[in-house]
Formats: C-alpha cells, structure tokens, sequence
C-alpha cells in the first residue's frame, strides 16, 4: 500500500510534465520529454487559435488562469489519463496564458506508449478533461472591437 | 464568530466585479453555495453570473451544498465557466 | 461531377503533403503544413523505434520500401481519411526509410481540422490505414545479432 | 503468345531470391495465381513466403483470382507483409 503510493508519487514526479507560460510552446518540448526508448508511440495534440467564431473574424485570443490550481488540475488530468490508460509511460501538458496569436498553440499534450492505441486515446481523453476541470479562462477578441469571454462545451 | 476570508475573482468574474480579490465576512462553517450569496450581496453586479460559477476551497471544486470548514488562511475562488484548451 | 473531381484534385495537390525520405523527419515540419487559420485543432502521431520486442534488444531498424507505390498508397490513406473525416483540412504523412536508430521516429502523420475530435479520429484512422496498405518493409536487427522482418498485425 | 515482363522484389523476398528483381515469361492475360505459381516455379526458395505475397499490378495490390492483362512494360511486383509506421 504505502510502497505503491510511493511509487505513484515517482510516476508523477518523473513522468508528469505540466507548465503554465505566457512564451510561446512547443511540440518539441512535449514530444522530447514523453520520448523513451521502450515507446514505439508518441501522440501529440495542438489547440491552436482559430480565426473565426460564428462567423465573427477573431483577431487574437488572452488567456488566464488561477494557477496554483490549474497546475494541480493538470496533474489530475495526467493521473487520471493514467489511471484509464494503464501503458502510458510519460504525459506532457503545456498550456499557453496571455495573448496568443492567430495560428499559434495555446495547449499541447503528448503521451507516450508501447502501442499506438493508447497513446492516442490518452492524449484525447487528457484533451477532454482538461478541457472539463483546469480554471482557465479564455476571451475571444474579434476584428469589429467587440470581446467575448468564453465556456466550454459540456 | 465571524472573520474575513480573500475571495479570488477570475475571467469574467473579475472583469464585472472590476477587482481581482475581495474581502468576505464569513462564519466558520457554511455551505458553497451561502458563500457565493454573500458574494453576490456584496457584489450585486456579480449576481447574473454567480449561477453558472462554482466555489474552490482549498483549490478544491465545491458543491453547492457541501459544507467548508473556513479560517482566515482559507484560500477560496469564485470559478466562473472555463475556458482552456 | 467534373467540377466536384477538379476539386478534389486540387484538395489533394495543396493539402496532402507525403513523403519518404533516409533523413531523419520531424513533426515540426507535418505541423507547419497543416497548421491554418481557419483550425483549430492539430493532431500528430509519431511512430518511434522501441528497443525491444518479445523481450529481445532492438538495436535498430532498418525499413525499405516500393517507393513509387507506397507515394501512391500513402495518397490513398489521405484521400480515404478525408472520405471518412470531412472536416479535415490537411493531411501530411511522412515515412523514413533506411536505417533509423532506437528513439528515432520511422512515421509521422499530422492532420488539422476546425475541432478536436475529427482531427484526432482522423490521424487515428491514418496511421491504421498506412500500417494495412502503404508497401513499406521493417527489418528489426537484434543486439545479439539476429534479424527479423516484421508484419504489421491486422 | 508469350513475353518476358520484369517482376519487382523488396524486403524478405528480395533477401531471399537474393536479386532485386526478376525476368518472367508470361502471356498477355493471367491470373494473379498464376504468375505467383510461375515465379515460384523459376525461384523455389520463394515457395514458403510466396503465399503471404500479393501481387502489384500497376501499383495496384491485385486478388489471386484477379484476371490481369499484361504487356512487356506492365509494372509487376512480388509483395511481402507490409510492416510500415
């Protein structure tokens, strides 16, 4: 019991990489931390910001976040990803905050895995949950002035 | 008893409410969803809004009818809808 | 009819983007293909050289391929991805043949489309179709000295 | 009527018969079947791995029982199991 809460401990420790920035980020970054040589799959998935919204132009996109909660958030997404996904070996997940560009990534998550499969349905499944749970906060800024915070999809 | 507790404000939330924190008096048992009618007392402009937000206590999600166990180091948040990804 | 075959022609010119090349590839460059305004969401898979099989040490592998008609089978994967994904905007697949070392990626597919979950079905559904019909050929050659061609489960 | 057509070998096949690729004479229409069975004929160590092969016709992955119109420019190739990605 307590020697397989130490392990998980060291499973999130080394194997869960999650970061706030307002800098640009980076599939390299993600991808070169979930690669490990007894993976032959790495899954990546970019949100980038669209151009449009309902037929409104968006001209750019700022975000915020409660940090502190949103790194624990996005810890419980890599744990939760772990726990339906058993083969996983490494989840990255960086979320971009402030203004982000037309085009520009504002979240990226790899995984990694022995097999396709599960690196591909983790990486969706942390995309679905992240997008259920960590306190971020996203206002589209449209080309005619106007601003509108937004929610996400149940 | 009574005492005062941050309330941090995200998003649209602190765009209305036109502050990024505010103080509550509060007791120090009470469910999510009393915390948040104080707010709106408060902070009226907030009162639209406040029924699709949720309280974190502890960074924690709160139901509405759960009950907190509050002192003045309690870190507490109004979430309004998010929005990452 | 021959307006809507002109369009699909064209469709497949600017937005499928394939290639096999000896030098190492790199989701940067698939990303960047498919990456456009109007999208929203970017998916890559990146099939990578495990250093085992069946308990053996992979020391590397080696892939070859009948490259003409594996261009034209890898054409054909995109052309069934759009059929089965219509929301697809761009479709890049890249395979590496020749020697490629344990870690190294062998296959990268990105495709890009307005929402998550089509982009994310659509490079699944990608990478499987690749792996049934593109004629490209593994070798795994074993630390202690043994090789092995390999094929792809069903 | 018959002609010799040129057959493409790759990956174990081509490690076998020990060429990349091979002469064949054919006549102008064949089954896919067949020209597997002639190959065979002329390159005995392909006769294990020749019944996981499938025949490519004009790049174009052929059945066994697959009618095939054939003249000495058709592009023909011997296909062993696909291990790409």
């Amino acid at each position: 019991e307590i020697v397989a809460k130490i392990f998980d401990k060291l499973q999130e420790v080394f194997n869960d990489f999650v970061r706030i920035q307002s800098d640009p980020i980076s599939s390299m970054s993600t991808e070169k931390f979930v690669n490990l040589p007894n993976c032959g799959a790495i899954s990546t998935f970019i949100g980038t910001t669209r151009d449009n919204f309902n037929n409104k132009k968006v001209k750019l996109l700022e975000y915020e976040c409660y940090e502190a909660m949103a790194y624990s958030e996005m810890k419980n997404v890599c744990q939760k990803t772990r726990e339906k996904f058993a083969e996983i070996k490494r989840i990255a997940i960086f979320h971009r905050i402030g203004k982000v560009d037309i085009g520009e990534a504002s979240v990226i998550i790899s995984s990694s895995s022995p097999h396709r499969r599960e690196a591909i349905e983790a990486t969706h499944f942390a995309i679905d949950i992240l997008k259920e749970t960590v306190p971020i906060f996203k206002k589209e800024i449209y080309e005619d002035g106007t601003k509108s915070w937004k929610e996400n999809a149940e | 008893m009574t005492f005062d507790v941050t309330i941090l404000l995200f998003g649209p939330v602190r765009e209305i409410a036109g502050v990024d924190r505010i103080r509550l008096n509060v007791r120090p048992q009470m469910t999510s969803a009393e915390i948040i009618q104080q707010i709106v007392k408060k902070h009226p402009s907030l009162k639209q809004i406040s029924s699709n937000c949720v309280l974190a206590v502890g960074q924690q999600y709160r139901h509405r009818d759960e009950n907190l166990y509050l002192d003045t180091s309690t870190e507490i948040a109004l979430i309004p809808p998010i929005s990452g990804g």
